[in-house]
């Protein structure tokens, strides 16, 4: 699946909405210190905002990012055929039915029999 | 001396099996008309089944193709009478190189069995040369045939058929078994060319 | 937190960040300077097939099971016996390093791309920028870190955390390697046009070979030696049937 | 006509897929490349060399030489270049002339395999097979862990009908890529091909085996099939192993059953009833 617009948007929304919890976290901070209060715990928005924030991220990456590929060592091999795995470059011959040969070989062999 | 003819659809799909593979070594099955014994003097190849193109020398899918082919036949009143191969390399032409496991069992089925050499070069089809060899394999010898009988139509269609890549259409069994949802009767090949005679 | 030490904002300006453009740009210049030195090497004939064989019994030996046994005995014959490939007699490779003049040349290119841009840039850094704090490290540092950290100033009170500009320097050369990865792309050297210029492809690592294969032939050998068949085929009745 | 970059692209296609579309690449070259030469960007010299082969494959000659020519100008001294060129005159079927020019090349650098690797196709293109498994048999020797050439070789002597010695290249294969379902399937047609219960037990087993690792390969439910009818059919199977084998039969034909009514085509799968027995 192609990653869409609304994905990356998702993905965007999804670290912005980190970086201003992390962001509030730090003024929580300055204001605890500020106040001579002790650290003691997150105010619970900031932490149900980063939860939320880290789950949208998640997911935006997962569309974003791509297909998964298969765990299996030969699943890559599935759709290969012989087509193409007996083709070998550095084999190739050139005196086959496409090649300058034909034209000689076809007016010594054949003439005769028509 | 029989006197061979070849239909257009056989002639025509045998042309541009090789033109497609144009690489390869390809091979195929000649199907007659059924009785060819009563008349000695003439045999006629109704269709072919083009086979392989990968590897054409290896047995066990040819057998599983001729099971099948041989019940397709019958079904239509056709025999496999005949065995073509088209050399990879266009020097080889000789029959006995290309003997074939796959021309030995036709012969068992039906008293002779005919190979063809097709040699079917891009500037030959081209330039409307027929490009076949044939010779009758009886007892472990070929005799050649010379008696050809080739309609001009075929000639023309292969022709047409090369200019317009229409051999991206023919199915050979290697196809078919590489993707099972082609068919390798090819009836959609056998109508454009019946529709073009 | 006895961090109330105010750094001067022009350090930055002008010790700081100069640093690191130079000894990025040092590096830079390095990469391309070893692509316009470098040889092509040549491979020694005896050397490839060694390696090439080295790389065939591997893999004999790691997936012998996907093999019928007696193919495996078979190839484990050809391997090990008396005058089988690993066991051939083949002259003692002396390759003297002082009688071969490309050794020679190798050598002095290596040093001339690595080891003297190194001292003459670290000097030259060392003299100019001698004595600045550069910056911190945001985490508290054990008193051992200061010689590594705090190369060329000798202030026993001031705190490990702290980095001085040749140490800043050292710092730069160790983690820039990433950032030229990402900039000069993958394996540095190597970019298509090269690719071109020389042959299609040279199957195998010929490149890592000792002088003397005895020894990885020896271990190959006996690896081989002590090695039981082992099918890895699938059990051919119950397969097809789940 | 289709934009440069969707041609780009499709080339591209063709040389990750490692297809031998010869005539489309040139076409490809006909419509839009070859006025392009120069937008090419990064991919230039390998699309260069693609069309080069595509051309000489198809006896396109002009197109070759301008292509060679291209690349000459960049790299004039790349024994790469120097086989494309080499490979010109074989199309020509000048093959003295390509003799030549590889051989200069070996002679330069002994340890250039792509120049040996011609030197043995063009043995082959002169129907010399014999001769062509000679030489590849003494490549071997120095690049033993080339898997082309085993390939090639592997073709070579089924070619000749070699079967046992072509079951030797398919198993070095194996070796070196144990999990490649189509080598598996290759070497149980090989066993297959020579005959005797034998093999044709050992050809069942490498059936089963590709059909594990990939269970669309449709060639090896069919060898499954095949092998086990004609186990069935020897004299020396015991009982039980009778009725095992029966089971897999049927259970192979209802799975080939499946597979055909799952892309209906009718005329084929009427045909199918030959497999009965």
């Amino acid at each position: 699946m192609p990653a869409t617009f609304i994905h990356r948007s998702i993905l965007t929304v999804g670290f912005l909405s980190l970086f201003h919890a992390a962001y509030s976290a730090a003024q929580h901070r300055s204001y605890l210190r500020l106040n001579d209060l002790d650290f003691t715990h997150l105010p619970l928005d900031i932490f149900i905002q980063t939860l939320i924030s880290l789950f949208i991220i998640m997911y935006g990456v997962l569309q974003v990012a791509g297909d998964f590929k298969e765990i299996k060592a030969s699943a890559d091999l599935e759709d290969r055929t012989w087509e193409t795995y007996r083709n070998i470059p550095s084999f190739y011959t050139f005196s086959h039915r496409g090649g300058k040969c034909s034209q000689l070989a076809s007016k010594s062999g054949l003439e005769e029999i028509e | 001396m029989t006197n061979i003819k070849f239909s257009e659809r056989a002639y025509c799909k045998m042309v541009l099996h090789a033109a497609k593979y144009p690489h390869c070594s390809v091979n195929g099955v000649l199907l007659a008309k059924t009785p060819p014994l009563n008349n000695n003097k003439e045999v006629e190849f109704v269709d072919v089944i083009p086979l392989f193109h990968v590897c054409i020398n290896l047995t066990p899918m040819a057998e599983i193709a001729l099971m099948q082919i041989d019940a397709y036949a019958s079904k239509r009143g056709l025999i496999i009478a005949g065995y073509y191969v088209a050399p990879e390399n266009i020097r080889d032409d000789s029959f006995d190189r290309w003997y074939n496991r796959i021309a030995d069992k036709i012969a068992v089925n039906c008293s002779s069995a005919y190979v063809v050499i097709v040699n079917s070069t891009e500037t030959g089809i081209q330039n409307g040369r027929r490009m076949l060899r044939v010779a009758q394999y009886t007892d472990g010898s070929y005799r050649q045939c010379e008696d050809l009988c080739i309609s001009d139509d075929a000639i023309n269609i292969c022709i047409n058929g090369t200019n317009e890549a229409l051999y991206n259409k023919l199915v050979d069994f290697d196809n078919h078994l590489d993707d099972i949802g082609l068919d390798w009767t090819n009836s959609s090949l056998n109508e454009d060319i019946q529709a073009s005679l | 937190m006895s961090a109330d030490l105010i750094v001067d904002p022009q350090i930055r300006f002008w010790v700081f960040l100069p640093i690191v453009v130079i000894t990025f740009l040092v590096g830079i210049l390095r990469h391309y300077a070893s692509i316009l030195l470098s040889s092509q090497k040549k491979v020694e004939m005896q050397q490839l097939a060694d390696s090439q064989l080295l790389l065939r019994a591997r893999a004999l030996r790691e997936n012998s099971g996907y093999i019928p046994k007696n193919s495996f005995l078979m190839r484990k014959q050809a391997f090990n016996k008396e005058d089988g490939y690993l066991m051939q007699k083949r002259p003692p490779v002396t390759q003297n390093m002082m009688t071969d003049p490309s050794m020679m040349t190798d050598m002095l290119k290596g040093n001339l791309t690595n080891v003297l841009p190194m001292i003459i840039i670290g000097g030259w850094i060392n003299w100019v920028f001698s004595g600045f704090i550069t910056t911190k490290v945001p985490f508290p540092l054990t008193l051992r870190f200061k010689p590594m950290l705090q190369r060329g100033i000798e202030l026993s009170h001031l705190d490990a955390s702290w980095v001085s500009s040749a140490s800043w320097y050292f710092l730069n050369v160790f983690g820039l390697r990433s950032i030229y990865t990402l900039v000069l792309g993958e394996n540095n050297a190597a970019d298509q046009s090269r690719q071109m210029q020389e042959q299609m492809q040279m199957t195998g690592a010929a490149s890592g070979m000792p002088a003397d294969p005895k020894v990885p032939f020896k271990a190959e050998w006996e690896a081989l030696e002590i090695m039981e068949h082992q099918s890895k085929l699938f059990d051919a009745e119950d397969v097809l049937q789940e | 006509m289709s934009s440069l970059k969707e041609n780009m692209e499709k080339l591209k296609l063709y040389r990750e897929h490692n297809i031998r579309y010869s005539r489309e690449i040139t076409q490809v070259w006909n419509e839009t490349i070859s006025s392009n030469i120069d937008n090419l960007g990064k991919e230039k010299h390998i699309i260069l060399e693609q069309v080069c082969i595509a051309a000489i494959d198809c006896y396109q000659l002009k197109i070759a030489e301008k292509c060679i020519h291209e690349l000459y100008k960049e790299f004039p001294n790349s024994s790469r270049i120097r086989i494309l060129e080499s490979m010109y005159h074989e199309a020509d079927e000048n093959f003295n002339r390509a003799l030549q020019i590889l051989n200069d090349i070996v002679k330069k650098d002994i340890t250039n395999s792509a120049a040996r690797k011609r030197k043995i196709a063009i043995c082959k293109a002169l129907g010399r097979n014999t001769e062509a498994i000679k030489e590849l048999v003494e490549y071997l020797k120095i690049f033993m862990a080339d898997v082309e050439a085993w390939q090639e070789l592997s073709e070579l002597y089924i070619s000749e009908h070699e079967y046992s010695k072509a079951a030797f290249c398919v198993e070095e294969l194996i070796l070196h890529n144990p999990h490649n379902h189509l080598l598996h399937q290759r070497y149980a047609d090989i066993r297959y091909s020579q005959g005797g219960m034998e093999n044709i037990e050992l050809a069942r087993t490498y059936y089963n085996q590709s059909y594990k690792l990939n269970p669309k390969n449709i060639r090896a439910l069919y060898g499954s099939y095949l092998t086990t009818t004609a186990l069935l059919n020897s004299q020396k199977v015991s009982g039980k192993k009778k009725d095992a084998a029966v089971k897999v039969v049927d259970w192979c034909l209802k799975e080939i059953k499946k597979r055909y009514s799952e892309v209906k085509v009718s005329e084929i799968e009427e045909s199918l009833s030959a497999l009965e027995i």
